[in-house]
């Protein structure tokens, strides 16, 4: 039961695709945010493929910071984005306009 | 199971640790306020970390190799940039005193995450593996996201930091996916590795979107066009001393891991990458430039000045050479010391909070601060790059580089550039001493930190332009660490 | 290895089955019938006022915050714990390291007074 | 490898642990009624069948045949997942936790063929002997918070929406202690695949050397399953029934079995952790295991009928200011430890 | 040679800037008086240079060479022949009247002003005796900054920064690109052979591929032409000059429009001789055009500085056009009419200042009659008036005479063209001298100015002298530069005479 590395890196790939789609058409800073968060397990997903598909620990490794990078990424945007919420009553960026985008 | 514990070295990384011990040291002082601690001191601690850190550097200077499993460089490339660092962040955290105490903010977690971000930095510098890149990267970014925002009531620096931390974030992820992709196309992390396997023909497809997606990623971060739509806003919206900080930092650190990976990782492949780089290089000179010359606000148009700026330093990389390094090396320190005393300037006129931002608030500062003035107009003539200033000389061993290299085009495009460019900088300098004050500007609150920061950086811009031997030994002799 | 998760697999789709079929049982079988009352939400059976989804205290924001930096940070231990005894003194050090860091944050939340509820 | 026949006995496996499980969370149920009447002086139900003991097929009959309610004001979807979501959550930790060594030969042959039941762990006491079973045990679990949460704020209900808040910030400040505490188990075993954890106990439980783990693990347990003296969530006078308010019918009946549920599965993991899980002399491994888990659950019904309720500030403090640095501590006390001992 | 002399003469002012920068602003006495003693003292200083150089070499003299900057081949190294003796002196001579000619001129910013004036000096001189590309460039620029601020700051409230931006941006244009050609050469040297150096005497021997000295010359010579100014560049200096105040234009038109045609001199056509002749028509053909057009432009002016400034456009073809004969007569000309026009122009520039400084006006019409209410100025206006038309016995008379000596034996078109500006030159400047002086005194201000002070006598004494001197004896003078030149046409003769080699061998190969 060998998948092969296409497959992954072809759900991968989707993946970041959608997240990029979503970071770029969306307007809501917490969906923006989720599509980033999407977009970075896309990337450990393919990283997981590549590191079985080399037998090599290396991947797997890298994955556990990035989790642990996406974890601060989050922490900081949330706490961000409620600090906006309480401010200014909205966490769509399109609202968020006092200087030019 | 048996582990090679691998033997590392904790002096080789001494710099690094220091700043986040004292890093955490600021935080458990800021929580608990130890006695004797006053909580207004706590830049002091900042500071006399940067200061340990340097003696930290200047020792390791010439030690050669790599430590903690190749993971982290140990050389002088790294070190160079270490100094780099570590002048900007000494820099940034006394131009952050007054401001801070201005906001009544003298919080110790805002220096705690200086002092990060400047490890963050290192960690990219000295990067010897996509991971510690990555990971040095995101040490640098996550601390000026808060940081960016620092000013919770601010709906300017709220927006500022959300704004960052998206795209910020984004642009982190094409960095990342472009390093699964060369993992995927080569099966190694490790830059030297990389290198081979890529110089004995391995690229491939994968490779390929992997360097692409690290030319997105790095120039989301050192803010290059395209991907350069963040920069003004969130310069504009940031306190100013931390747009100070990350406006030397972030494009320093990440143009000194851009240097390593396309000079250590991609030389073989020069030519599928130089025409690409040359485009952008132009279009972020060019469109830096000419924008900035739309700009009021003093904070924005350093801000699309700084793009400018990174097309300049791009033009070193598209050389390609060890005169291209070096000038990409000396350029670094120069616009560090130049733009953090520009913003310095900024700091000190705009008195109240953030008022006197429009550069028109700088009319008749020329002779009612001759002082000040004097600074800001070095500052202004070496962004402009004129001699004897540091920014001539970067701005010459960059073009020199580019020259050499036969990119005789480019080199003209950026000269032109630097012609637009004496426009708006140069507008500064006559709006300062040919324009009548409109009103008595008040007293200019001066910090003696920060008033010797500032004298110390304009006379460190005319030193390093003067005398430019002594910096250019030091970046050749961390150049030669990339083989070039 | 794959093969080890088939029971998984299997047994997700048991318990599954009991979720859905318990549910959907009862949903068969019971009957329904509406009051005006009996559609109110329940506030001890008074006439419920405002709206239920309304803002909530930050608090349980930031200790989701807390608890996704820290959760993470966790994470890591879990491959160390197990290869502890091939690491020995340098992987205790190493940790003692991450944990002291760790502990540090914990410390300035704590003096922050961020773990404080009221 | 003959997959339909591997799977065939697969199902009949699971499936009989998977009564036996149901069986057991819904005689708990009568278990801690018959405890606490017995704690309080009293009989507990004793009129359905000898003892009482149809009792949960009564209510069970009840429960099914109940008006099964959803309220017009709530988000249909979701109120009828969250319970899902709940019984889902306390029934898959299962999968992954030994009750005993061996049950079946490594060799059967059926119908003529010989089947190899080494592949997969057919013929050892665990349905799945997978090696991240404790990282699965966790993930799994770490899904209830979402039931609750979302039965909260679907049931468009005050106090089910605080309710479900409350229990998310208790479990996620729990899981934080309940993690921590195992690293020094995990240290001592080397492994994250339980039945090596348990194989690692053969010769003394752990509870032996992790005394504190030990405690940490048991108090976030009863965190983690909102039991008391943890049981804010719904506590009666505050909150009416948390986020359970809304529900009625098999429905309820399912986020009662998913609570139940985490009890015994909080047991049956911490004999497994702690308690030595299968081993024991002269009884056969099942049942030992069973022995142990009881007695934990016993535990925590005894405790429910002693302990009085935390305030939610007291429980927020304990989780984080207490226990999360006593985590800390024991872990490095184990590395110590481990080193010089 | 031992004593730094030029080293002294770059870095005294920087001294003066340095004391004046600790003195208080309120003194205005004091500050004034220490930029002139540091003024008349450089120019005490530079004497040594005429009487010590020997005009019979055209060696480099005074050299000092000190590595500045090893890595890259950049040294400080200095040195003047006889082009640049002149220059140099011309600057010192012309510093310290400026500073006693603003004496009261300039009332607000005292400090900043004296500041500027010697910080300008420093970057003047730095120009002239620069023998190392690197160097020259840096100086160059240099010399940029406080000009610009001079002309912001002091100038005419009006329009001083439109004028100071355009100034600044023009020659930046030309400054840069002319970085991008040093580098180029710069590289191209080493490629050659193997030395990386910016030594300007060796760039001299460098065998250089025609097409690249083409792109080369262009891209010196339009640094080179901004600053002339040449004709279709020239746009920035009736401005700069117009808007600046009065010392501010002395010392444009005395000596940074020098740099342009020394630039040409020194750098353009010794390193690029092959271009320089291909480029000859066209540039001689933009000099007479800025002859006739500086001419014809300034006939119509009404504004008396901005007539003497066109009339700088029209003199410096002249000098370009002498400089471009490549022949003994036309470039000593062209360098004496260099000095001729400093003195000269830089002089009528002062007298149109200090009649300013009375009535805040410089337009012709608001004049008239002048003469009868101040004779002394009047004579002083009438002399220097001579002189920038060339009458004979007056120095304009000698460099134009030489520069259309040349002319003709090399083109007499131009020659022609060039001597109808001599004859404009005439009708614009006595015209503007009749409506400014004679006539009856139309306005009633203008019937109780004071006659020059003493102050102002004395600043354009010394002027007068030089005036009279070289008309009379400009042996003088051209002595000193006979060397020089004569090597400078050599190597431009040399230069032809290979090219025709090559030429021939071609034709006959051809033919062949």
């Amino acid at each position: 039961m060998v998948m092969p590395i296409t497959y992954y890196l072809a759900v991968s790939c989707a993946l970041f695709a959608i997240g990029v789609v979503g970071v770029l058409i969306r307007r809501n800073a917490i969906i923006i945010f989720m599509c980033i968060e999407m977009m970075l397990n896309a990337v450990n997903l393919a990283l997981i493929a590549f590191s079985d598909y080399y037998k090599a620990i290396d991947g797997q490794m890298f994955v556990f910071f990035v989790m642990v990078v996406a974890a601060a990424e989050v922490a900081v945007g949330l706490a961000l984005i409620y600090v906006i919420f309480r401010n200014k009553g909205t966490v769509y960026v399109d609202e968020l306009n006092i200087m030019k985008w | 199971m048996s582990i090679d514990i691998p033997s590392i070295s904790l002096t080789n990384i001494g710099p690094l640790i220091t700043l986040s011990v004292a890093g955490l040291l600021l935080l458990l002082v800021d929580a608990f306020s130890i006695k004797g601690v006053k909580k207004g001191h706590f830049h002091q601690i900042a500071l006399t970390a940067v200061l340990i850190a340097l003696v930290q550097t200047v020792w390791l200077w010439d030690r050669q190799g790599a430590d903690f499993s190749r993971m982290i460089y140990v050389d002088n490339f790294s070190f160079y940039f270490y100094v780099v660092f570590l002048i900007g962040t000494g820099i940034s955290v006394a131009l952050s005193i007054r401001y801070m105490e201005e906001y009544h903010k003298s919080c110790g977690e805002y220096y705690a995450l200086m002092l990060f971000a400047a490890v963050g930095m290192m960690l990219l510098a000295a990067g010897g593996n996509l991971v510690t890149i990555f990971l040095g990267v995101e040490v640098l970014s996550i601390p000026i996201y808060i940081l960016s925002g620092m000013f919770r009531e601010e709906a300017k620096s709220n927006e500022a930091a959300l704004k960052y931390l998206l795209l910020g974030g984004f642009s982190s992820a094409f960095l990342l996916f472009g390093m699964a992709m060369l993992y995927g196309g080569t099966g190694t992390m490790y830059l030297a590795d990389l290198a081979k396997v890529i110089k004995s023909g391995g690229m491939n497809p994968l490779t390929y979107l992997g360097l692409g997606l690290l030319v997105v990623g790095f120039g989301f971060k050192v803010s290059l066009v395209p991907f350069h739509m963040w920069t003004p806003d969130v310069y504009e919206g940031a306190p100013t001393s931390i747009t100070a900080f990350m406006s030397v930092g972030t494009k320093a650190a990440a143009f000194a891991a851009f240097l390593r990976v396309f000079m250590e990782v991609f030389p073989s492949v020069r030519m599928d990458w130089d025409m690409l780089l040359w485009v952008v290089a132009v279009a972020t000179m060019t469109i830096g430039n000419v924008t900035a010359l739309a700009q009021t606000n003093i904070k924005r148009m350093l801000a699309y000045s700084s793009i400018a700026h990174a097309g300049y330093i791009l033009v070193g990389l598209v050389a390609g050479n060890q005169l291209g390094g070096i000038g990409i090396l000396y350029y670094l320190l120069a616009y560090t010391l130049m733009n953090l005393g520009a913003f310095g300037v900024v700091i000190l006129v705009s008195r109240k909070k953030d008022s006197c931002l429009n550069i028109y608030d700088y009319s008749g500062v020329g002779f009612q601060y001759p002082g000040m003035a004097l600074l800001m107009s070095v500052f202004m003539f070496s962004l402009v790059g004129m001699p004897p200033t540091a920014g001539f000389i970067g701005k010459f061993y960059i073009f020199s580089a580019a020259v050499e290299a036969g990119y005789i085009w480019l080199v003209i495009i950026g000269v032109l550039n630097s012609l637009i460019s004496v426009y708006y900088y140069l507008r500064i300098i006559v709006i300062m001493y040919m324009y009548p004050a409109e009103a008595d500007l008040g007293p200019v609150p001066l910090n003696a930190t920060m008033t010797t920061t500032l004298v110390f950086s304009a006379i460190a811009v005319l030193a390093i332009g003067i005398f430019p031997n002594s910096i250019y030994n030091l970046a050749l002799s961390s150049v030669k660490i990339l083989g070039i | 290895m794959l093969i080890d998760y088939l029971p998984i697999l299997v047994y997700l789709v048991i318990a599954l089955g009991v979720a859905v079929g318990m549910v959907a049982l009862s949903e068969a079988l019971g009957k329904k019938t509406h009051t005006a009352v009996k559609d109110l939400p329940y506030e001890c059976g008074m006439i419920p006022s405002g709206d239920a989804r309304s803002r909530y205290s930050v608090k349980f924001f930031v200790i989701a915050m807390f608890f996704l930096v820290f959760d993470i940070e966790a994470i890591f231990l879990y491959p160390w714990a197990v290869i502890y005894r091939a690491l020995g003194l340098f992987g205790l050090i190493e940790m003692g390291i991450f944990i002291l860091v760790l502990a540090v944050g914990l410390a300035y939340v704590w003096g922050k007074g961020a773990l404080q509820w009221e | 490898m003959n997959l339909p026949l591997l799977v065939g006995v697969l199902v009949v496996k699971t499936l009989i642990v998977f009564v036996v499980f149901l069986t057991t969370i819904a005689y708990v149920v009568l278990m801690e009624r018959k405890v606490l009447g017995f704690l309080q002086f009293r009989y507990g139900p004793n009129r359905v069948g000898p003892w009482g003991l149809l009792q949960p097929l009564a209510d069970a009959i009840k429960l099914i045949f109940k008006e099964d309610f959803t309220p017009p004001s709530a988000n249909k979807v979701l109120f009828v997942l969250a319970p899902m979501i709940v019984g889902l959550t306390a029934f898959l930790p299962l999968a992954a936790i030994p009750f005993a060594d061996k049950i079946l030969p490594d060799q059967i042959t059926i119908y003529g063929q010989t089947l190899d039941l080494t592949v997969a762990s057919l013929n050892r006491g665990v349905i799945a002997d997978v090696n991240i079973g404790i990282l699965y045990i966790f993930a799994v679990a770490g899904m209830a918070v979402y039931g609750a949460v979302i039965g909260g704020w679907a049931s468009n209900n005050k106090y089910s929406l605080l309710g479900g808040l409350r229990l998310s910030a208790q479990m996620i400040s729990y899981e934080l202690a309940l993690g921590l505490s195992i690293i020094g188990v995990l240290m001592l075993a080397g492994s994250l695949s339980l039945v090596k954890i348990v194989e690692a106990q053969k010769d003394m439980w752990f509870i032996v050397y992790q005394p504190l783990g030990f405690i940490l693990f048991l108090t976030a347990a009863f965190a983690e399953c909102a039991r008391t003296p943890f049981d804010l969530i719904e506590c009666e006078n505050e909150l009416v029934a948390g986020y359970q308010t809304e529900y009625s019918s098999m429905k309820w009946g399912l986020l009662m079995m998913g609570e139940y549920g985490h009890v015994v599965i909080a047991s049956a993991l911490t004999t497994t952790l702690y308690l030595g899980g299968w081993y024991g002399p002269y009884l056969p491994p099942v049942v030992w295991f069973l022995l142990k888990t009881f007695a934990v659950i016993f535990f925590f019904i005894w405790v429910r009928g002693t302990f009085p309720r935390f305030r939610f500030d007291q429980l927020m403090y304990l989780g984080w200011k207490v226990m999360l640095p006593l985590a800390l501590v024991n872990i490095l006390i184990t590395g110590v430890a481990m080193l010089y001992f | 040679m031992n004593f730094p002399i030029l080293s002294i003469l770059i870095l005294l002012p920087m001294v003066g800037v340095a004391l004046i920068m600790m003195l208080n602003r309120e003194n205005q006495w004091l500050i004034k008086g220490t930029a002139m003693a540091f003024a008349l003292l450089e120019f005490i200083i530079s004497l040594p240079l005429w009487f010590g150089f020997d005009g019979g070499s055209a060696a480099m003299q005074f050299v000092e060479r000190y590595s500045w900057f090893p890595a890259y081949g950049i040294s400080y190294y200095i040195g003047i022949d006889g082009i640049s003796l002149l220059l140099v002196l011309l600057t010192t001579f012309i510093t310290p009247i400026c500073v006693l000619a603003c004496w009261e001129d300039i009332q607000s910013k005292v400090k900043e002003f004296m500041i500027c004036l010697l910080f300008l000096q420093t970057g003047m001189i730095g120009v002239f005796v620069s023998l190392d590309l690197f160097l020259f460039y840096i100086f160059w620029e240099i010399m940029l900054i406080p000009m610009y601020l001079l002309i912001g700051v002091w100038g005419n409230p009006a329009r001083r920064i439109y004028a100071a931006v355009k100034f600044f941006i023009f020659t930046m244009v030309g400054s840069l690109l002319m970085l991008v050609a040093i580098l180029v050469l710069y590289f191209y040297n080493y490629k050659v052979t193997g030395v990386y150096t910016f030594d300007l005497l060796k760039m001299y021997g460098l065998q250089i591929p025609f097409m690249m000295q083409f792109w080369m010359f262009l891209a010196f010579g339009l640094a080179f032409a901004i600053k002339v100014p040449m004709f279709p560049v020239h746009t920035w200096l009736p401005d700069a000059h117009t808007e600046a105040p009065t010392v501010g234009s002395v010392i444009l038109a005395a000596v940074l429009l020098k740099m342009g045609t020394y630039g040409f001199l020194r750098f353009n056509m010794p390193m690029f001789p092959d271009a320089a002749w291909y480029f000859v028509p066209l540039f001689s053909i933009l000099a007479v055009i800025g002859i006739v057009y500086g001419a014809l432009v300034s006939l119509v002016q009404v504004d008396l500085k901005r007539l003497v400034a066109f009339s700088s456009v029209s003199h410096l073809g002249f000098v370009m056009l002498g400089l471009f004969t490549y022949t003994m007569a036309g470039v000593q000309g062209g360098i004496i009419q260099m000095i001729n026009h400093g003195l000269s122009t830089g002089a009528l520039f002062l007298i149109v200042g200090m009649v300013y400084e009375r009535r805040h006006t410089r337009m012709i019409a608001d004049f008239g009659g002048l003469s009868k209410v101040m004779p002394v100025y009047a004579t002083i206006f009438m002399v220097v008036t001579l002189s920038s038309i060339g009458l004979p016995g007056l120095n304009g008379f000698v460099g134009e005479y030489l520069i259309l000596l040349g002319a003709f034996k090399t083109n007499k078109v131009f020659a022609i063209f060039a001597a109808s500006g001599v004859i404009f030159a005439a009708a614009y400047m006595l015209w503007m001298f009749q409506r400014v002086m004679f006539g009856t005194i139309t306005n009633e201000k203008n019937r109780n100015l004071k006659d020059l002070s003493m102050r102002e006598v004395v600043v354009l004494l010394p002027i007068l002298v030089f005036i009279v001197w070289i008309g009379v004896y400009p042996n003088t003078f051209l002595d000193k530069t006979k060397a020089s030149t004569a090597n400078f046409v050599a190597m431009m003769e040399k230069a032809k005479a290979t090219k025709v080699a090559v030429a021939d061998v071609m034709v006959k190969g051809d033919q062949r």
